[in-house]
């Protein structure tokens, strides 16, 4: 396996492969059908403060190759996330990335202090970028001052390594890159979803209740592609890829395009045991490319001229 | 709970856009409840995206095959009505709890309520009930008569009352309509279909042990995406989950 | 037929389905499918004040339910437009909208100029978002005042209405609609394509020569609703709706968005009926949705409280 | 050029993923030249959203067939392969312009060169030569020996000389190494196969009559999206559609 291996800041990871946040919940679902220990990493649910509730339902809705969702950053509050949920978790040889959300600063800042004490937890990842939150989130996620005092602010009181998560609902996407990583990010994560919705043939209606929700699935994969490469050229700071991934294919294009390791969410919808396969296959596709390390292959795509491997077909 | 490609034994239409598919497969063995469903993937590729949930109508774990009846209504369950028998299909389940066979007792009467493609589930409800020797009554609502389905089947298992809202067919106008003529007694009610339907129950029955059987749009089934959930009674932040928790409800645990 | 006549400005429409820019030529090759006539409007392919040969190829990459285009412009340039193109269209009873482009404001106005004469041309469409065109393009699309003084420039001197095409990669669509309606726009078009890649899973090489290209088709059709749901509740021009439509159904959700006609990019290359099939199956569904015009379904979502028709299934 | 929904007549594999597909329609009538494509519809909804060019192999309009043979290659073609006969495809065509007839008389000599899967439109080309009286010679490079198809095919209408990039069957190498090895001598050279080998020809015979069919990624494969646009010789403007100009042009006439 160790050919798979990727060390990020905070995470050792025995591969590169993991549940994106909310897409996975807290594990206890997957881990009926899979062993937890075989996943790089685990993102584990947005984490607020207090409970919430979140969203009315429908909070989902299909669209070609991808979901709407509008869940609303539900959970169960900062507390019972640590005493019943991480702890749970630690039963598991995994990392725990926690992403984290809030409607103010302090929520942040609270929720980075406390929960970046937990053993487990070996990263936080800002989730400053959540559009189904009305309240402040969507400017933390798009203006890059804003997103860089958030980043300032986390870094000063978090235990772990601190990863922000980008929208990908800006002009421009480099220009918020850089401002997180001159405010001390330690990574990147990108692509959240980008804003959509459907409307309903026969009511007229919005489908969501929340009217529009977060674009995910496969249909986002060539959008998160291209902000990766073109945020991985621009910054020194690691890139967890995501968006739309669902094969080891698919997790390679993020590796060329400059990601340092993957994360799957709307996959897991359709195929439960995804992220363990993707962990199978990832080391044929570098046997079939001649690849002996997954690391050749980040930011292959901009960092070496021309056709870099021939497989005779 | 697990993923398997069941294999396509039958699969024709029997009434307008309503069709039975017969699946043949190890995973029938994991299938006991009633009210259970399965998430199917209905396309190759990522168009459809989603699974969909459809609910187990008849297990029959001796020939190692499930049946589920449904509505061809959107673009995956069209799909879906094109694949022909022999062909496989992928399914995770079962998922989801379904109706207590243990809140009625051999003897007491059970009415089973059903909306539309809410019967299907009340078809294995029924089987094992009347196997514990419980007194079953149906009740199916449909909207026209060509929609309707299993009438002959539910009536080899008890009494049965056909509700059409257009009147093509038994008594003209809803389920409750049928309960409310009738005078119909019971001891436990179990019910699927309409959101309007589950709420007209509820309201009509306070103080009976009515069991009721949820939909709600669902992304992964299991549990783990939060897409499902309904309210809690006076509780601003408690949950269920329709997928895990449900779909089967008492009443009065959620808020519908 | 007349009920799906609209009237906007510069447009008296048969009907209010027309091929979106680009994706259509000049008409020629469906012209020996079908009868041009058929369609409600026409938006011919981006024409620059001299002939362009475009970018390099492939130019074009597939994605889930999707496409990647990086023609760059390529067209024969302003005069040969009108003397060949513009004039051979004549034959057809239908309004032209003349997609214009360039690198410059001078070459905007020139275009406009000129091409706003040509009779069959009923209006122009400012292509101000192309993301394949890498000097000026981007900034016309994404900076609110610089596409402003461009709606201002060309309004003074055309000779018929002028419509503005909107990028969707921008952070704020709404405050770039409203400069450009504060400006002087007649109408909006939106959604141009969003900025993506590819890349080839066997080089590691993005597999547009352009590297990026703009994603279209079915997969962006979500976001395209989203934001002309909320532009059309902003500003009180009209909107001809694009993003991913490929079926009556499709249309329908953009009029009840708020568009009020939309056109048809991709779908083209898919069924190259698509529109006559459309413009055919439009009446149907208001039939059986219980409308008699379809000026009842325009802003639909949000201009009616509430779930508004019933149709019994 | 048409629309229609064709039948599946016949659909095997003959050689390592490369598949022999046999449709049948009216549209097959208005099929003529060898060389032509059609484009092809491989999935039921949006993904893979784009259809597919393969080019005509066999044009049979007595029986009102049409032979394409294509290698699984990617997502579209995985899909297709899976299509069963007895279903209907849907085909956009026939597109494009095909090899000229006319280049070459009777009792002249021409040489058809392809490479991999540009081999099929050289056998409906090299049918279609044979009939007017041209003598043909065909040679045929592929990667390895489980690769090769229509050898039989070929071998009936004249000459054929195989090349194997590994040297498992017929002569070691490529095409252009048959060429030079046996100082084969032509009056019209036809050639499809992939660019390299394409331009390998354009430098061998720089004075002979030599006509080339040339692959571009594709859109609306009618002429309307320049997807497929290549560059001619000496101008910074001018520009040839492989769809509809092409996709086979007289050498020089276009930069390889
Ligand atoms: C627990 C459960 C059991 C069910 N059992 C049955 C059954 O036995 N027979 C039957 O015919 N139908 C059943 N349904 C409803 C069935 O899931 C939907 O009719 C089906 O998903 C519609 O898919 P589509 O492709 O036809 O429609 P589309 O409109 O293409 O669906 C788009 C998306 O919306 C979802 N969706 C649409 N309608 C519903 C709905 N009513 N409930 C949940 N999701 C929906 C789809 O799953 C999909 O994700 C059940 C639903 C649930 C939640
Ligand atoms: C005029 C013409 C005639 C052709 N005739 C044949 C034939 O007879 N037999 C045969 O096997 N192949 C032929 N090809 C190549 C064939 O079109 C591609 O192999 C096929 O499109 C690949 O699709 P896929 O779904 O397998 O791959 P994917 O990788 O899923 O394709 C993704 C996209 O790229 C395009 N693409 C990928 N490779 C090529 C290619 N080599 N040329 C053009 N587009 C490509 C696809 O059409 C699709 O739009 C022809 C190509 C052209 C242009
Ligand atoms: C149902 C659902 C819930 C999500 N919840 C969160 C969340 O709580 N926090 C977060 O940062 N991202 C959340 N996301 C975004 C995903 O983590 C991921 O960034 C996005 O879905 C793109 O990846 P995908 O296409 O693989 O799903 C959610 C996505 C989905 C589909
Ligand atoms: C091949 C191609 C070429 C295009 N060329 C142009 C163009 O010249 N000018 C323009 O304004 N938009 C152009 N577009 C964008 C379309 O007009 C349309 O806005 C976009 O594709 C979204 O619609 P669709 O999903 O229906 O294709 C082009 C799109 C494609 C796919
Ligand atoms: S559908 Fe995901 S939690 Fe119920
Ligand atoms: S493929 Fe569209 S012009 Fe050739």
């Amino acid at each position: 396996m160790s050919r798979l291996a990727v060390e990020l800041p905070g995470l050792s990871l025995k591969n590169p492969v993991m549940p994106a946040s909310g897409c996975f919940g807290f594990g206890r679902e997957y881990a009926k059908l899979y062993d937890l220990s075989q996943l790089g990493a685990i993102m584990i649910k947005a984490t607020t403060r207090e409970p919430r509730f979140g969203n009315p339902t429908p909070r989902v809705a299909e669209t070609p190759s991808g979901m709407l969702n509008a869940i609303g950053l539900q959970n169960p509050g900062l507390e019972k996330v640590i005493e019943e949920e991480l702890s749970w978790l630690a039963q598991y040889d995994v990392p725990i990335i926690a992403n984290i959300a809030g409607s103010t600063m302090e929520d942040y800042v609270e929720v980075a202090k406390r929960i970046s004490q937990a053993p487990n937890v070996h990263a936080l990842e800002l989730n400053i970028s959540c559009p189904n939150v009305k309240k402040g989130g969507i400017a933390f996620g798009t203006v890059p001052e804003v997103a860089a005092e958030l980043t300032r602010l986390v870094k000063q009181v978090s235990a772990v390594p601190v990863y922000v998560k980008l929208s990908p609902n800006v002009t421009n996407i480099v220009e918020m890159a850089k401002a997180i990583e001159a405010a001390g990010a330690d990574g990147l994560t990108m692509i959240n979803t980008l804003l959509g919705m459907r409307i309903d043939i026969k009511t007229a209606e919005p489908i969501l209740a929340n009217r529009t929700g977060g674009l995910s699935g496969p249909a986002i994969k060539p959008i998160a592609i291209r902000m990766i490469y073109e945020v991985s050229q621009a910054v020194s700071i690691p890139i967890i890829g995501m968006g739309g991934i669902a094969t080891a294919e698919d997790a390679l294009e993020f590796f060329y395009a400059g990601a340092s390791a993957v994360a799957i969410g709307t996959a897991n919808f359709v195929d439960p045991f995804v992220c363990p396969t993707i962990v199978a296959e990832l080391p044929v596709l570098l046997d079939e490319l001649g690849f002996d390390h997954i690391s050749q292959c980040i930011g292959r795509s901009w960092n070496k001229g021309g056709p870099t491997v021939y497989c005779g077909t | 709970m697990k993923v398997e490609k069941m294999t396509i034994v039958y699969h024709e239409p029997i009434a307008r856009n309503i069709y039975q598919l017969i699946l043949g497969g190890t995973l029938v063995q994991e299938m006991n409840e009633a009210g259970q469903f399965v998430h199917v993937k209905v396309g190759e590729r990522t168009d459809p995206l989603l699974r969909r949930p459809l609910s187990l109508c008849d297990i029959n774990k001796e020939a190692s095959e499930c049946t589920i009846i449904y509505r061809k209504e959107g673009a995956g369950t069209a799909l879906l009505s094109e694949k022909k028998k022999g062909e496989v299909i992928d399914v995770l389940g079962p998922l989801g709890n379904g109706f207590p066979l243990e809140a009625v007792q051999a003897g007491q009467r059970a009415l089973l309520v059903g909306g539309g493609i809410g019967v299907p589930p009340l078809y294995e409800l029924a089987k094992q009930l009347v196997k514990k020797g419980v007194t079953v009554t149906s009740i199916l609502g449909f909207q026209t008569q060509d929609v309707i389905f299993y009438e002959r089947e539910f009536a080899s298992l008890g009494e049965i009352y056909i509700a059409t809202a257009d009147g093509s067919y038994g008594t003209k106008g809803f389920v409750t309509d049928v309960i409310g003529g009738r005078g119909l007694s019971f001891d436990v009610l179990y019910a699927c279909g309409p959101k309007p339907m589950l709420k007209a129950l509820e309201q009509k029955f306070p103080d009976k042990e009515v069991y009721l059987s949820l939909e709600e749009r669902m992304g992964c089934g299991i549990g783990a995406c939060f897409a499902c959930v309904c309210r809690v009674p006076n509780n601003e932040t408690a949950y269920k989950k329709v997928c895990s928790d449900g779909p089967v409800f008492k009443v009065g645990e959620v808020v519908l």
